[in-house]
């Protein structure tokens, strides 16, 4: 379903569902993964990583590892440089020391030697000879014990940064983020309701079903060429190279396909171990986790605490908002609670407000990027204390948010003013839909919520070839994760006026396109695309050029139609692209072009949702038995694909709301580390989901794009909480809403 | 270290390799004879992304060790066409969109193809539990449901 | 690790008794990730499916006999056998995903020792046997005496169970097995309870058995709520008082799959449920079997 | 002029200082000048946000043009999934 808001202005490709330019690969085994690389003569890794939360480590002795058979390598921290001695910035520091720990070990899963050998057993093996004495820590696993007065400290440096004057004892708190406007007791004086409530989260993993995977290949004079599956190779190459402390220009990144990412493949985990590896064995190497190590040592995000209190008038008015929270980074600096303060009230205007935030360190993985990373918790927050609010002022949920909303124009709670956006246009088509009126059975209820995310624009190159027959190559650096190449390739073709199937993208390495920014924010349709239409517009330039030249003619006598270049007067007869590129070589050489940008002009994307539940009040079961997400994509270059995006973050966010969480003991150690017991959505868990694509053309993009992988994860988890509310008369302020949780809920209402 | 020498028909035409005896199928068929579609996502049966066919049954692979498969028949995403022409499962992934990072595709089509095979008209809710031991992350497994649907009406119509 | 396939029960009991540590298995579902995280590092793998009594599913005059290793699709799809002993179908159906199914067998989720095994319960309430073979003969067991703690079992070294007998349902008798797990498949059994119950003519419960799995170290039978229902009509009164014996018969501990409170109760609300379940199929159970 | 508003995360560089007007032809010289006010915002400026100009949302924006009466606001460094 579309709900279309500005009409589409005739294009042939944009918007268009052609089959998928690298579809055949994957559907018949052929498409190359990160694990499915075979060198000749290559060796397989093993990593060794730690059993504790929280330990020094007094030494390593690879001796009897070194010999056993089939063992080429053995390395530790001793084989890296030690970027704290060499200048190395705070962040280099921290990245090198979660690839391999150096003097401490900071979660269960941390790195702390890696080995090569003839075989995966042979290796495995080597691995579990490897003796490590550790001298084991007291250890913080959550915000709380670790902003605990007196808490043991993971870094012995760290002061919080944003506090002002500077703390005098170094903290497990990293930073502080704030932001402010107008003034908060008058807005809860102006308000005739004020409900106050507190959430805690979870960390949840991004769930790919590829584990990182990792192939290197390093020859005798330091350059080095590695295969592996990332969301961004230029990122892989620019890390590895600092953790190596080598130049960039010596290693040479290949993307292989990527089964999943989610924001957790943009961290550099095993490749710098596999190029070392290989350097010490002289041999190819390859390194891929195990599931449980993907688990216990790869990016979940944030588990946290929100406090949120918010006000309303009688009328519907929202007045203040006060927003206190602590978001885990795990073992090193860095949790998104930046975005949540920016985004945890961003859907609304709002008077007077308040939003603090505090990133800390725990002795669990170093969170990394997941789908509009930090924003889906605090909307959780925010967007069911909004449903309470309009409850208890007897108001319809969607109209509050209605009255509320941010526009174009509206100063966003974190700063500047919104361009043109759509969020009103998906509450709109939420209302709009059939099933916000549909007939609830007993035990059933509905829940609506919102959503905001920025997404990004950031560095891209594309570089496009004419082929001698006037089909087309598009050469991009953006690993295609759900289906980019196809939005590419339909970008082209609407500039260039040839058919879609006349089009081949490629994902090229870091060799031979130009500098990309990794694939994520949601940015990779709207920069690397106008990326592609720079090019593609240099090469129509050029086409009209090289016709006026054939024809005799000036270039501004020639218009580029419908793939072909047309005299204005028609007294020419049109050359079409294949004629000018058949002749290429008597007007000036191949064809082809490139463009390199910073993207500008990202446009922000809305999503509104609406859920349906049934809940079994004897065991605390939730069902999920329908679902409609209406989300603003500017414009869908691709819509199956958007489609796909709309409806993935969707069963994420409800594995989230109802199953999905980190479990440790308390040993700090992960008990859940397999698909078996960390539970994301199976095909029988979900019902179909249904998707409205609400197009606001993004002004600033060529086609209107916003950007869409991203907002579709923000407003489920308050959408489950709110329809349960409305099946089940409990409001769960703890995720995942297990069936263990609400069944004590639903025993604490009955007495 | 002898490794054992496994003789087995593997889609369609017999195959040896060389295993160890207590590795799995699944790294036998990479590692060894090449079939790199089969995926590995857990190596401990709870994801379905190394679905294959042995004996005629969706198995998956990680959960079986290579010397059980002496003799047998086993068949991968790689043998699920036949030659150039796509299964209609297949031809139904790529026209539905029911694949975005396609790590899971072969898992799934394998699955997909066990239940249509026994039983043709499939509802949604016997699809939902045929395909629930294969996991998918991308696609809220709707263009998937939906891809078998009409793979299962272009078969039991054609 | 070396890998043997007997292919009878005297070569394996053979290879059973010369080997210093032997993991026998079927479909290898359990032990495998067990192996693969380092909890089993067996010399010899023993694997059961060559021979031939372990994968045999026969319907005979008193009783069925299925072979200990038969993958549990091939017993839930022998349709004789499941409108016979839906409960007992219908648990050996909820082993694990549709591949996991084409592998898993009763011997496996029996003797995998884990307390949450599905099919249990619903073998014990059906008061199943299991036929054990070793170096010293074969003798009979009741499934109930085989689990005796998390991973362990009964058996010797050098034994392992060919078949199973499933006396046939008596007339006018239903079974059933209800768990609770969060999501829908794919996961391990947070409470299961098995029931079988027969009705007399006038739909008095005349018999009835109840197990539950997932609660304790083994499976519990429970005895309160068996006496409860046993001369009795079943009614709202009767089902409470099953419900309150069965969560009083659990012996849980909290773990990541579940709380001790929850299971309690929980269990309470799937004992009343499956009592009627079973109470419906043994109403519409009046022939013989077979 | 521009007018800049200084996020409350910067107010302890500020002396509490929410909003000021400057006359600059370039982020990167109202960023210099800013640093001159209030010594050390313009390493934190520098690396570890990006500017919205008018609205709109840059990074890496040092030689970006100031329009005349820009509305100047700097924003955390984002990650994106």
């Amino acid at each position: 379903m579309m709900a279309v808001i500005e009409e589409n202005p005739g294009y042939k490709w944009v918007g268009t569902r052609p089959i998928r330019p690298d579809g055949l690969e994957k559907i018949t085994g052929k498409a190359q993964f990160g694990a499915d690389s075979i060198l000749p003569g290559m060796l397989y890794g093993s990593v060794v990583r730690s059993p504790h939360a929280h330990a020094r480590i007094l030494s390593i002795d690879m001796s009897v590892a070194k010999s056993m058979p089939g063992v080429k390598a053995v390395i530790t921290s001793a084989d890296f440089p030690d970027l704290a001695l060499n200048g190395g910035s705070a962040g280099d520091i921290d990245m090198s020391n979660n690839v391999m720990a150096r003097a401490k070990v900071l979660y269960e899963g941390h790195v702390v030697a890696a080995v090569a050998a003839n075989t995966r057993e042979q290796a495995k093996a080597a691995a579990d000879a490897v003796i490590v004495n550790y001298e084991v820590l007291p250890h913080v696993l959550t915000v709380d014990e670790a902003m605990a007065d007196n808490a043991p400290l993971l870094h012995d440096g760290m002061y919080t940064k944003g506090i002002d004057p500077k703390p005098e004892k170094p903290s497990n708190v990293a930073s502080r983020v704030v932001h402010e406007r107008g003034d908060l007791d008058k807005g809860f004086a102006e308000a005739d309701l004020v409900i106050e409530r507190e959430y805690t989260t979870k960390p949840v993993h991004q769930g790919y079903i590829e584990p990182h995977a990792a192939v290197a290949d390093a020859n005798s004079d330091g350059r080095a060429h590695i295969w592996c599956s990332s969301q961004g190779h230029f990122q892989m190459r620019a890390h590895t190279a600092t953790v190596l402390g080598v130049s960039p220009g010596t290693i040479k990144v290949t993307a292989a396909e990527i089964g999943g990412g989610f924001g957790g493949k943009t961290v550099v985990y095993l490749e710098p171990l596999a190029v070392r590896l290989s350097q010490r064995a002289g041999r190819p190497v390859k390194l891929v986790m195990d599931r449980d190590e993907v688990f216990r040592a790869s990016g979940p995000t944030s588990g946290t605490r929100i406090k949120v209190k918010m006000g309303v008038t009688n009328e519907g008015q929202l007045t203040a908002a006060d927003v206190w929270m602590g978001y885990e980074a795990g073992a090193f600096s860095g949790s998104p609670v930046g975005a949540a303060g920016m985004t945890v009230i961003a859907c609304y205007d709002i008077p007077n407000f308040f939003v603090e935030g505090f990133d800390v360190v725990v002795n669990k993985p170093r969170v990394a990027a997941y789908r509009a990373p930090g924003a889906p918790m605090a909307a959780f927050a925010v967007e069911t204390v909004m449903d309470e609010l309009a409850r208890g002022i007897n108001i319809d949920p969607i109209d509050l948010r209605l009255q509320n909303a941010v526009v174009e124009g509206t100063q966003a709670s974190y700063g500047p003013k919104f361009p043109r956006i759509g969020f009103v246009e998906t509450l709109e088509a939420i209302k709009n839909h059939p099933q916000y009126t549909a007939e609830l059975g007993p035990n059933q209820g509905r829940g609506v919520a919102a959503g905001f995310w920025f997404n990004a624009g950031m560095n891209s190159s594309a570089t496009v070839h004419i082929n001698e027959n006037g089909t087309a190559t598009v050469v991009v650096g953006s690993p295609d994760i759900g289906g980019s190449r196809q939005s590419m390739a339909l970008m082209a073709a609407e500039e260039l006026g040839i058919s879609y199937e006349n089009i081949k993208p490629v994902v090229a390495d870091t060799e031979t396109v130009g500098f990309n920014d990794v694939t994520g924010g949601s940015r990779v349709t709207l920069a690397t695309g106008a990326a592609v239409v720079d090019a593609c517009r240099v090469i129509t330039a050029d086409l009209r050029a090289r016709a006026a030249k054939t024809w005799d003619v000036e270039i501004d006598d020639v218009e580029w139609v419908d793939g072909q270049a047309q005299h204005v007067d028609g007294s020419q007869p049109p050359l079409s692209l294949a004629d000018l590129a058949g002749k290429s070589g008597r007007t000036g050489g191949p064809i082809s072009a490139t463009a390199s940008l910073n993207a500008r002009g990202v446009g922000a994307a809305f999503s509104t949702q609406l859920c349906d539940v049934e809940v079994d009040p004897e065991t605390g079961i939730t069902r999920v038995i329908r679902y409609v997400s209406a989300q603003d994509a500017g414009r869908a270059i691709s819509p199956a694909y958007v489609e796909g995006q709309m409806q993935g973050g969707v069963a994420q966010g409800i594995g989230w709301a109802l199953n999905e969480e980190y479990i440790h003991n308390s040993s700090g150690v992960m008990e859940n580390a397999s698909f078996l017991d960390y539970r994301i959505p199976v095909a029988s868990d979900l019902p179909m989901i249904d998707t409205v694509i609400v197009e606001v053309p993004n002004p600033a993009h060529p086609y209107g794009v916003r950007g869409v992988g991203e907002v579709g994860i923000v407003p489920p988890m308050a959408a489950v909480a709110n329809a349960i509310s409305d099946a089940a008369g409990v409001r769960m302020k703890d995720l995942p809403m297990s069936p263990v949780k609400l069944l004590e809920a639903l025993n604490e209402k009955g007495k | 270290m002898s490794r054992r020498h496994i003789t087995a028909t593997i889609n369609g035409d017999e195959v040896d390799f060389l295993a160890e005896e207590g590795s799995s199928l699944l790294n036998a068929l990479r590692d060894e004879v090449g079939l790199t579609g089969v995926k590995e996502g857990c190596g401990t049966g709870d994801c379905g992304s190394c679905s294959v066919l042995l004996n005629d049954y969706l198995t998956c692979a990680c959960l079986v060790f290579a010397p059980e498969v002496e003799g047998g028949t086993i068949v991968t995403v790689e043998g699920l066409a036949n030659g150039g022409e796509l299964h209609p499962l297949q031809q139904c992934f790529l026209e539905g969109a029911a694949l975005q990072c396609g790590i899971c595709t072969p898992g799934f089509l394998m699955a997909a193809k066990a239940l249509l095979d026994r039983n043709p008209n499939p509802t949604e809710t016997e699809i939902r539990y045929a395909l629930a031991g294969n996991l998918c992350r991308c696609t809220g497994y709707d263009k998937i449901v939906r891809a078998v649907q009409e793979a299962a009406s272009q078969i039991r119509e054609a | 690790m070396k890998y043997a396939s007997p292919s009878s029960v005297e070569e394996a009991t053979g290879v059973l008794a010369g080997a210093l540590s032997a993991q026998v298995f079927a479909g290898a579902t359990d032990v495998v990730p067990q192996i693969r995280a380092g909890r089993k590092q067996p010399e010899i793998l023993v694997d059961l499916k060559g021979i031939k009594e372990l994968l045999n599913v026969s319907n005979e005059a008193t009783h069925w006999r299925v072979g200990a290793a038969t993958p549990t699709a091939r017993l839930t799809e022998n349709s004789d056998f499941s409108s016979e002993f839906p409960g007992l179908s219908e648990a050996a159906g909820l082993i694990g995903s549709d591949q996991i199914q084409n592998r898993s067998s009763l011997g496996g989720n029996l003797c995998n020792g884990s307390p949450a095994a599905d099919s249990v319960p619903a073998m014990v309430v059906n008061g199943v046997r299991a036929v054990v073979a070793g170096g010293s003969g074969s003798r009979t067991v009741p499934v109930s005496e085989i689990v005796t703690g998390p991973g362990k079992t009964s058996l010797a070294d050098d034994e392992f169970i060919v078949e199973f007998e499933i006396d046939h349902m008596p007339a006018h008798t239903g079974d059933a097995y209800l768990r609770l797990i969060p999501r829908t498949e794919m996961d391990i059994a947070v409470v299961g309870v098995g029931v079988r119950v027969t009705l007399d003519d006038v739909g008095m419960v005349s018999a009835a058995d109840i197990v539950l799995g997932a609660v304790a170290p083994t499976v519990v039978r429970v005895p309160e709520a068996e006496a409860a229902l046993v001369g009795n009509q079943i009614n709202d009164e009767i089902l409470a008082t099953v419900s309150a014996a069965a969560s009083e018969a659990c012996n849980p501990i909290d773990d990541k799959r579940g709380t001790i409170a929850y299971r309690k109760q929980v269990a309470g609300v799937l004992a009343k449920r499956a009592v009627l379940l079973a109470a419906e199929r043994a109403a519409e159970r009046n022939g013989d079997a077979k | 002029m521009a007018r800049v508003h200084l996020s409350a995360g910067l107010r302890d560089l500020t002396g509490g200082v929410a909003n000021i007007e400057i006359e600059a032809s370039t982020v990167g010289r109202l960023i210099k000048s800013l640093d001159q006010m209030f010594p050390g915002i313009g390493s934190r400026l520098s690396e570890g946000s990006s500017v919205a100009i008018n609205g709109e949302i840059l990074t890496d924006a040092e030689y970006e043009k100031i329009p005349a009466s820009a509305e100047i606001h700097f924003l955390d460094i984002l990650q994106g999934g």
